[in-house]
C-alpha cells in the first residue's frame, strides 16, 4: 500500500527547476528522474527484451584486484560475474556517448549565451510550437530562452556523475540493474543532443521550420583545391561558424576554400550552403593524407587522435579549438594572432587555440600564406601501378583490417593495370589506416587509393533539423494505423559493412514509401550513390516527412529530433500530455508507433547511447554486423516469450501472441537480411487490416526479393484475421497458414504494457 | 594455451579459455559423430567464397548430408539454399540461433532437445567469434566447433589460419570423407 | 603579448557563483577551473614526474573498430597509440572515483538539505575557521550554508561531464593531455569529498574541533551476536545514522548491535560510538558468511557485488538502501513497512529501500525477528581440522588468489591440527573469495578461516574531520623548516600486501616524530595490532596534529582534510592567499611542506583519483607493489632529471640538484623499502640546515634499519652543505661524501617551480 | 602462440605478443651469453624462498657470478647481499630500474650502455609482470627474461610454471652449469 508523502524540498525545487507553475500541461509523474524513476519500466523491456552478452574479452582489468577470470561461472574478486561486468562496460560506453553530447551541448551553449545572452528566445520558427519534445518528455520543462537550457543540461550532468558513480568497483551487481542505469544515461544523452541542437539552431539561426533546405555538394572531388583550403573535423560548430563569419566580414570567402568531415561538415553547411562536405569519419585519414587541407581545424569527437601527426606528415597546419582534444599542443590562446600565425607557418608549428574568433582569424590567414607553397597533385593510374608493384600479396593488411578484407588483393589487382577490384574496395574501407601501417613493403596504400577513390561529387541535402508539428499532424493517424508501413531512421557512425549499403536501403524504402529520416554519417553516405538517371536519394524523393520524403535532420546531434519525431506523434497525434510523463510515451511508441534506427555502421559510444536511448523509448534499432562488438544487443525469442499486453479500451490482458517488435537491439550480418529486418521491425499490435495488410505485404515482398522466395517463417505470428493478409499473396499466405493450423485473433483495440508490471502509471493514462 | 596462461591467474594476459585448434580432419570427424544432436550454422560468406569454383556452401551441404546434420541458414543463406533445392530445417538469424542456444531447455531445430554440438562456417569472422563468446560464456552444456579457415579463439574446436586454400580444401574434403566412412 | 579582455558573461557568472564581491581575499587567477586552467600546471609537473605506464593488455576493446592491438608502436585504428590508451583508462579511473564521491556527496547533501533546509550554517567548531581549504583553493567560494556546497558540486558534475567526453572514441591524442585531465578529476574529487565530509559534519552534527574523539571498539569478536545484528556496508551515512535514531527514539539501542564494514562503519562511529567497527573492506566476505549480521544495510562503493547471494546463504536479511547499487532487487520504497518486514522474515525476500527512515525501522524490526531464529556458532578447532582435511594441496586456491599466496598450504597444516601459518595468513588474506570459489574439493576455507581470524578486539580512536586551525599554527614552522620531519598519510583500501604492514609503519614514524594522519582502511587496519603491553597506535600516541601525533580524520571523504591540512599550513602558517589561487597553493606545498601519502593497499578507482589529487597539489604517494596494476606511476630520474628551481627571493633560476620530492607516484614493493622511501619523499628544498639533518637522520638510520646498513646510495643528493648532515652520522657521511667528490651548494631561499614555465602567475604570487 | 592468434586481429583473445617459454637451460644459457650488456634484477621473494633449505638469493648470486652479470637489488635486498658480502652493482628498485631502461640513452649500471638483456628474478609476481609490460612496450631494444618459476607472458623469454620444485631447482643448477661451462 503506497503511504501519501508531503512534498519534499527537493520535489519543490524541481518543480521550480521546470516551472511547474506554468500550466501548459500538467506535470506527469516523473518530472526529472532520477535512478529508480523509470526503473519498472526499463524492467519491464528487460523482461521481454532480454540482454545477450557477447564478452569481448574473459577478464575484468577494471580494478586492481584483478585481472579477473570471469569464464565458467567464475566472480572477480569483488564478487562480480561476467554479465554484470558486461553491462557495466555498456553502460560506461553509453556514460561516455552521453557525457560526449552533454559537454558538446554545455560548451555550445555557453558559446552561444556569451553571443546572445541567456533571455536568447527559442523560436524553431511557424511550424513547431513543439520545440523540444525530449527536454519536455523527460524533464517537464518547456525551455523558452536559452538560459532555460542550462538548467536541463545541469540535471544532466548531474545524472551523468550519479550514474557512472555506479560503475565504481564493488557497487551495482546486477546486470538488469545496470542496463536500467544505462537506459538512463542512454535518454539523457538523447536529451543532451536536444539540448545542443536546439541552442545551435537558435544561437546561429540555422534554418528551421523548413523541408525544402539546400542542396550541398559532396565528396572529396568537389573541395577546390586551387584555393586555400580549410578543413574542419569533428562535432561542434562554434569555431567553424565563427570561421565563416570571419570569412564573410573580410570578403575572403570567394578565396578560401571551406569543408568539413563528419558532423561539423553537417553543421557548418546548415550555416552556410557553400562550404563542402567531404565525407563521413571514414574519410578522414584518406583524405587529410591527400594534403588538400592547408589548415585543419579540430574541435571535439570522432577526430583521428593521431591528426597532428598526420597532418605534420601531409603538410597541413593545425588548430585544436577545443579543450576536449588539446593533443598536447600548446595552448596559444592568449597570444598574439600575429606571432601564432607566423610560428604556424615559418616553424609548422601546430597550436591549440580556444578561442573561436582567434582560431577562425589565425586559420584563413594561415591557409591563405600556406596555400601557395603546397603542391596539391593527385596520383595517376601509372603511378599507383608502379607503387603497387611492391606489394607481395602477404595477408598482413587483411589480418589487421576491421572490415576484414584483403586490401593486398585490390593493391595486387592495380599492379596489373586493373583498377575495379579496388574502386569496390574503396567503399569497404573504413578509413583506419591499419593496413598501411602493418604492412611490411611500405607499400603507400592510401595513396594508391587515390585512384580508386571517385573524384566524383554529389549532392546531399543540408540537415533541417527538427520535423515540423504540421507533418507530424498529416502522417500522425497513417503511421499509427499502418498505411504509411513506418518511419526508418539511418544513423550513426560509418564502419559500414559496405559505404553503398545505406544508400540501397534508403531508395528500397523510400520507393516502398516509408518515411526516411537520417543523420550523421549515415546521412553523408546515403546521398554518395547515384541512380541511372544520376540522382542521389536527395533528388529523387520528397524532403517532407512524409510516406516516401527522405529528411536529412542533420548532424549526431539531431538525432534528438528522430526520437524526438515519435514523441511528437504521442503528443501531436495521439493527444497524450507528455510533460514529465516518460513511461506513457515510451510504452506508446513501443506499441503503436512504426518506428525502427537503423544504425548501420554504429562505432562509438554515442552511437551506443543513441541506439540505447531510443530502446528505452521504445524504438528498435538495427545494427550492422561489426556491432556485436559492443557486447550487448536486448533480443527477444519470439515463439517462447510472454507477448501478453494490456487493452486498456476492455482493461483486459490479452496474449496476443505477437512478437511486435521483436527486437530492440539486433545485429543483421547482410544488407539483405537488413532489408527483411526493417520492415518487420516496423510492425505494431496497434496496426488496423488495412495497415497491417500494407506492412506484410512489404515483408513478403522484400522477403521474395532478398530472401530467395517462399514466406517468412514467422509470417503467422503477425497475420491476426485474414483482413491483416496483403492481397496480391493472399493465396500463399492463406494456403500456407492452413498447412500449419494458423487460429485466427483478435486485435487489441488499445495495447499497453501498462497494467501488467508494477508502475505508478493508472491504465488510464494510455487513454487519449 | 595452458601452458601459457601464467601460474597466478591475475597476471594473464588477456583471455583464459580457448579454442583447441585441431588441424586433423579425422579428429574432427570424431568429434561430429560423437555429437547426439549437432548443429550446422550457415553463414553469408559460403555464397562468397568458393575453391577452386565451387562454393563453399556447396561443401557445407556434403557435410551436413554425410553426418545427417540439421542446418540453420542464417543472414540470407535462405535463397541460395531454395536455388539449390536444399530446405533448411532451421531459418535464424546467427544471433538469434546463438540466444536459443544459450537455453538449456530450448528444443532445438528439430524440436528433440538443444543441441550438444554447434558448428559454424561461413559467419563473418568478427560476428562469429562474437557469437561464439556467447556461447562459450552462457552456454556450457554445449560445445562449438567451426570449420572456416580462420582460429576463433572463443570457440570449443577450430582450424587454425589456413596459409593456403588447398589446406583448406582438402580439409574439407577429408572431413567429408571420414564423415561418410563414419556412417 | 596576452590581449586585454573584457569580462565575459561566464566569467561574471562565475564571479557570482564564487560570491566574488565578498573580499575574504582577492579572487585569484582560476576560480572554478575548467580543464585548460590549470594545464600549464600540470605541464611542469609531468615534465619532471614522467608519467611511467605499465600496460596491462596489449589492447584496446573501447570501440567497434577493435579490439586494437597496440604492440610494437602500433595505432589503434583511431589513431590511438599505447600510451594515450593507459592515459584513457587512468582518466576513467579517476573519473569513476571522483564522481563516487562526488555521487556520495551530491546525495547526503539533497538528504541533509531536505532535514535541515539549505540555509543550514556551516560550522566547524570554534578552532577551525578556515572550514573548506580545498573548495576555497578549487573554486574561490567560501561555502556559508548547506546551499553553497551545491553550487560547489554542481560545478564538479560539470566538469566530469567534459572529461568522461574526453575519452570518447576518437579526441584526445596526447598521453600528457590524458594525464592533465586525469589531475583535474582527482582535483575535483578532494573538492566532491571535502563537500561530503563538511555536509555531514554540519548534518549530523559529528564532533569536530576536538583531536580527542571517543576510542571505538573494533573487530568482528567485538560484535556481540547474542543481540540481534545489524551490519552496515558501504560509504553513505544517511541510512546508518538514522537507524541509530530510530533505536534511540525506540529504546532499542540497548537491545540491538550496530556494526559496519568500510567507510559507513567509520561514519557511523563518528555519529555514536557505541556502534561496533568489524573491519575494512577485506574482512566484509569474512564476516557477511559467519551469519552473525541479522540484517545487512547496504549503501554504496565498496560492496561486493555478490553480497545478495551471500547474504542468502548466510541466512542474512539485506537491503540495499541506495540506488548506485540496487542488485535487480524490487524496489519497495514506496511499500507498508510491516509488509516489508514481513516479506523479508517470512520469504526470505531482499529489496531496495530508498527512504532512509524506512530502511532503518525495517532493518530494526526484521533484525528483532530474524535473531532468535539464526544459530551463530564460530567453529571449533576440531571441527576446523576435519574439514581441512579434504583439501589436497591441489594449488589451485594459490593460482588465482589476488595476493599471490597459498591458502592450500595453511589449510594443510590445519588438516594437521597446526594454525600458526593459517594465522599469519589471514592477515595477507584480502577476502576477496576467489580460492574457495576454484577450489576443486569445495574446502570451506573462510569457515576455516574463522579459527585463524583472531576475535581479539582493538580500539580506534573515532574519526575526528578536519585538523584546527589552531594545529596548524603550531606545526607550521616547524614542518615548513623541517624540523618536524614530515606529514605522512596512510589511507585507502585494504588490498594490503600484509595488514600489520601498516600498524608497523605507523608505529615507527609516529615514535620518530613524524606527524600521521590516515583515513578509510587504512585507519582501521593501523589500530589492529597491538605492541607489548597490548595497545595499539591509538592509544600509545596522541591524537593531535603534532610531532608523534596519530590523528584519525575519518572515512574516505575525510581524505579531502588531509589535503586540505596541507592547504592550510600554506594559507595559515605562511599567508598564502588561497581563493582561485590552485597553482601557487600547489606550488608551495610541493616545494615547502614535507609532506608524503601512503596508499599501501590501494585498490579502487577512488584509490586512483584520491592519490591523483594529492599529486596535483604537490603531496608524493606511496602505494603497495600490486599498485602497479593502475597502469600508471609518476617517476622522476633523479639523475637525469632537470632540478631547477626559481629562487624567488633572488629571481633566479638554481640548479639545485636535488630530486625532492623524488617521484610523485611511485611503488615500493616491501614495507621495508617503503620504511626507507617515506622520509625520503618528505624531503623539500626548503628545509633549514637543521630540518634537513633531522630529515636525513631518520633516512639514514631507517636505511640502516630495514636496508641491512650502508648509506642511502642518493644520500649524496640530499645534502647541500655539511650543516645538512645529521650529527650522529658525521663521521661516516663526510668520509662517504669525500670519496664520491661531492660539492656542497647553496640551499634555495624560496624555492619555487614558479618562473620556470609558461604560466599566468607572477613570481610575486608566491611571496608571503 | 602465433597459432593462437586468430586471423583477423580483431577477434583476437589473447594479447597479441607473449613470451617464449623456455624449459631447456641450455637455451637459457645461450640467450644470456650472447647478450652483450646483461643486467640481473633482484627481487625479494629471493629471501623468502628455499630451495631444499639454499635461499635463492644464493642461485642468483651464483648465475651472477657464473656469467659475470651486473646486479641491481631492489627492494631492500641490498640488507641481505651486504650480510653476504655481495655488494650489488647497482641499488634501485623494480619500477625505477625499469624507468632507467626505458631510456635507449641510459648508461646502464655498469655506465657502458643500456643493457641488452634484463633477468628478472624474485619479484613479486604481479609487480614482475607489470614491469616487464613496460619494458615490452616501451623499450623495444632490449629483450627480458624471467628465473621465477612462473610463466610471465609480458617477458621476451619465460620458465614455464614449474608444478614441482625440483623440475625448477633442476633448471637453476643446470643453467649455473651451463653458464659456468660457456666461460
Ligand atoms: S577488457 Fe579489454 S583491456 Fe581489459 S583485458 Fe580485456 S581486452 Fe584487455
Ligand atoms: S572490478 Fe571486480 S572483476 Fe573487475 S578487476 Fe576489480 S575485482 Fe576483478
Ligand atoms: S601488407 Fe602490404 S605487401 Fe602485404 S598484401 Fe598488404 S599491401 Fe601487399
Ligand atoms: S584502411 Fe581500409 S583497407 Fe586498410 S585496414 Fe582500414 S578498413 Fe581495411
Ligand atoms: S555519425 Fe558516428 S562517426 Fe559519424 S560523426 Fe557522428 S558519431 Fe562520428
Ligand atoms: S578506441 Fe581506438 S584503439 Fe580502442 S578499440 Fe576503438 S579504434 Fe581501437
Ligand atoms: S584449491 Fe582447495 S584443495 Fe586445492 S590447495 Fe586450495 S584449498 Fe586445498
Ligand atoms: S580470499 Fe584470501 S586467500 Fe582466498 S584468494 Fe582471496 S586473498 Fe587469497
Amino acid at each position: 500500500m503506497a503511504e501519501v508523502k508531503a512534498i519534499t524540498r527537493k520535489e519543490e525545487e524541481v518543480r521550480q527547476l521546470i516551472k511547474a507553475e506554468i500550466p501548459w500541461e500538467p506535470v506527469g509523474p516523473t518530472p526529472m528522474p532520477e535512478i529508480p524513476d523509470l526503473r519498472s519500466w526499463d524492467m519491464r523491456l528487460l523482461k521481454t527484451y532480454k540482454p545477450w552478452y557477447a564478452p569481448f574479452c574473459d577478464l575484468c582489468c577494471l580494478c586492481t584486484y584483478g585481472k579477473c577470470d570471469l569464464t565458467e561461472n567464475r566472480r572477480g574478486a569483488c564478487g562480480l560475474d561476467i554479465a554484470t561486468q558486461q553491462a557495466r562496460i555498456i553502460l560506461l560506453a553509453c556514460l561516455m556517448g552521453c557525457s560526449a553530447h552533454a559537454g558538446h551541448a554545455g560548451h555550445i551553449l555557453e558559446f552561444l549565451i556569451e553571443r546572445h545572452g541567456p533571455d536568447k528566445k527559442i523560436d524553431m520558427g511557424t511550424f513547431i510550437e513543439l520545440e523540444a519534445p525530449n527536454i519536455r518528455t523527460v524533464t517537464g520543462l518547456k525551455p523558452e530562452t536559452l538560459g532555460d537550457l542550462k538548467a536541463v543540461i545541469e540535471y544532466v550532468y548531474k545524472e551523468i556523475t550519479h550514474l557512472l558513480d555506479s560503475t565504481h568497483m564493488g557497487q551495482e551487481g546486477s546486470y538488469l540493474d545496470y542496463e536500467s542505469k544505462a537506459l538512463h544515461a542512454s535518454m539523457l544523452d538523447h536529451v543532451g543532443m536536444e539540448v545542443a541542437d536546439i541552442a545551435q539552431i537558435v544561437g546561429f539561426n540555422y534554418p528551421t521550420s523548413v523541408a525544402e533546405t539546400p542542396m550541398i555538394e559532396m565528396g572529396w572531388g568537389a573541395v577546390d583545391k586551387s584555393k586555400p583550403v580549410i578543413l574542419l573535423v569533428g562535432h561542434n560548430p562554434a569555431t567553424s561558424c565563427t570561421l565563416i563569419d570571419y570569412l564573410r566580414d573580410n570578403d575572403l570567402y570567394d578565396k578560401v576554400e571551406v569543408c568539413g568531415i563528419c558532423c561539423t561538415a553537417l553543421e557548418t553547411t546548415r550555416y552556410s550552403d557553400r562550404a563542402k562536405i567531404v565525407g563521413p569519419l571514414s574519410r578522414q585519414l584518406f583524405f587529410v593524407r591527400t594534403g588538400i587541407a592547408d589548415v585543419i581545424l579540430t574541435d571535439e569527437q570522432c577526430i583521428r587522435t593521431d591528426i597532428p601527426i598526420e597532418a605534420s606528415k601531409a603538410g597541413s597546419a593545425l588548430i585544436a579549438t577545443l579543450d576536449k582534444a588539446m593533443y598536447g599542443l600548446e595552448d596559444a590562446t592568449d597570444w598574439d594572432t600575429e606571432e601564432i600565425v607566423k610560428q604556424m607557418v615559418e616553424d609548422k608549428k601546430h597550436f591549440a587555440i580556444l578561442d573561436p574568433e582567434k582560431a577562425a582569424e589565425v586559420a584563413a590567414k594561415v591557409a591563405i600564406k600556406i596555400a601557395p607553397q603546397k603542391r596539391k597533385e593527385w596520383i595517376t593510374e601509372e603511378e599507383a601501378t608502379e607503387l603497387a608493384k611492391k606489394c607481395t600479396n602477404c595477408d598482413m593488411c587483411e589480418r589487421v583490417c576491421p572490415n576484414l578484407f584483403s586490401i593486398g588483393d585490390g593493391i595486387t589487382e592495380v599492379a596489373k593495370g586493373n583498377f575495379d577490384l579496388i574502386k569496390e574496395q574503396f567503399n569497404l574501407c573504413i578509413g583506419c589506416g591499419k593496413c598501411e601501417e602493418e604492412c611490411p613493403k611500405q607499400v603507400p596504400i592510401f595513396k594508391i587509393m587515390q585512384v580508386a577513390a571517385s573524384k566524383e561529387t554529389w549532392k546531399i541535402r543540408a540537415g533541417r533539423g527538427p520535423i515540423m508539428d504540421t507533418e507530424i499532424r498529416n502522417v500522425g493517424a497513417p503511421l499509427t494505423l499502418g498505411t504509411i508501413p513506418g518511419v526508418i531512421a539511418f544513423v550513426g557512425c560509418s564502419n559500414y559493412p559496405d559505404i553503398e549499403d545505406v544508400a540501397d536501403m534508403v531508395d528500397e524504402f523510400a520507393r516502398r514509401k516509408y518515411i526516411i529520416v537520417l543523420s550523421g554519417c549515415a546521412a553523408m553516405v546515403a546521398g554518395m550513390k547515384k541512380d541511372a538517371d544520376g540522382k542521389t536519394v536527395y533528388e529523387k524523393y520528397s524532403p517532407d516527412f512524409d510516406a516516401g520524403g527522405v529528411v536529412n535532420v542533420g548532424s549526431c546531434v539531431a538525432n534528438s529530433h528522430i526520437s524526438g519525431a515519435g514523441i511528437k506523434i504521442a503528443n501531436i497525434f495521439a493527444s497524450l500530455p507528455l510533460r514529465a510523463n516518460y513511461e506513457v510515451i515510451a510504452d506508446y511508441i513501443l506499441n503503436r508507433v512504426g518506428a525502427c534506427g537503423v544504425a548501420w555502421g554504429a562505432m562509438s559510444q554515442k552511437a551506443a547511447s543513441i541506439g540505447t536511448g531510443c530502446n528505452r523509448l521504445g524504438i528498435p534499432v538495427i545494427l550492422g554486423p561489426h556491432s556485436s562488438k559492443y557486447r550487448r544487443l536486448y533480443l527477444s525469442r519470439k515463439e517462447e516469450d510472454d507477448w501478453r499486453v494490456m487493452d486498456a479500451r476492455k482493461r483486459e490482458i490479452v496474449d496476443t501472441g505477437e512478437p511486435s517488435p521483436e527486437h530492440l537491439a539486433y545485429v543483421c550480418e547482410t544488407k539483405e537480411k537488413a532489408m527483411v529486418t526493417i520492415p518487420k521491425l516496423c510492425i505494431r499490435k496497434n496496426d488496423t487490416p488495412q495497415g497491417r495488410s500494407i506492412k506484410l505485404n512489404h515483408y513478403i515482398s522484400l522477403y521474395k526479393k532478398y530472401m530467395g522466395g517462399g514466406l517468412p517463417e514467422d509470417l503467422h505470428l503477425f497475420v491476426r484475421r485474414s483482413a491483416d493478409i496483403p492481397l496480391v499473396y493472399k493465396k500463399e499466405v492463406m494456403a500456407h497458414l492452413k498447412e500449419i493450423d494458423w487460429q485466427p485473433k483478435e486485435p487489441v483495440g488499445l495495447p499497453t504494457l501498462i497494467g501488467t508490471y508494477p508502475t505508478k502509471v493508472p491504465i488510464d493514462a494510455v487513454i487519449h | 594455451m595452458s601452458a601459457l596462461i601464467p601460474f597466478h591467474r591475475v597476471n594473464v594476459l588477456t583471455g583464459i579459455k580457448s579454442a583447441r585448434l585441431i588441424e586433423d580432419a579425422s579428429e574432427y570427424a570424431d568429434l561430429i559423430q560423437k555429437a547426439k544432436r549437432p548443429l550446422l550454422v550457415l553463414g553469408p560468406r559460403l555464397l562468397e567464397w568458393a575453391l577452386d569454383g565451387k562454393l563453399l556452401i556447396e561443401y557445407a551441404l556434403e557435410i551436413a548430408k554425410a553426418a545427417n546434420i540439421p542446418i540453420c541458414a542464417t543472414a540470407h543463406v535462405k535463397g541460395k539454399l531454395t536455388e539449390l533445392g536444399v530446405k533448411p530445417d532451421s531459418v535464424y538469424d546467427a544471433v538469434e540461433i546463438v540466444n536459443a542456444l544459450k537455453d538449456p531447455d530450448w528444443k532445438g531445430v528439430k524440436r528433440a532437445g538443444n543441441h550438444d554440438l554447434v558448428i559454424f562456417f561461413g559467419i563473418r569472422s568478427d560476428l562469429g567469434e562474437q557469437s561464439l563468446s556467447v556461447l562459450k560464456h552462457f552456454a556450457p552444456h554445449l560445445k562449438t566447433m567451426t570449420l572456416c579457415k580462420f582460429y576463433y579463439p572463443h570457440a570449443n574446436y577450430s582450424l587454425p589460419n589456413f596459409r593456403k586454400d588447398e589446406q583448406w580444401k582438402a580439409f574439407l574434403e577429408n572431413l567429408i570423407d571420414n564423415l561418410k566412412k563414419g556412417e
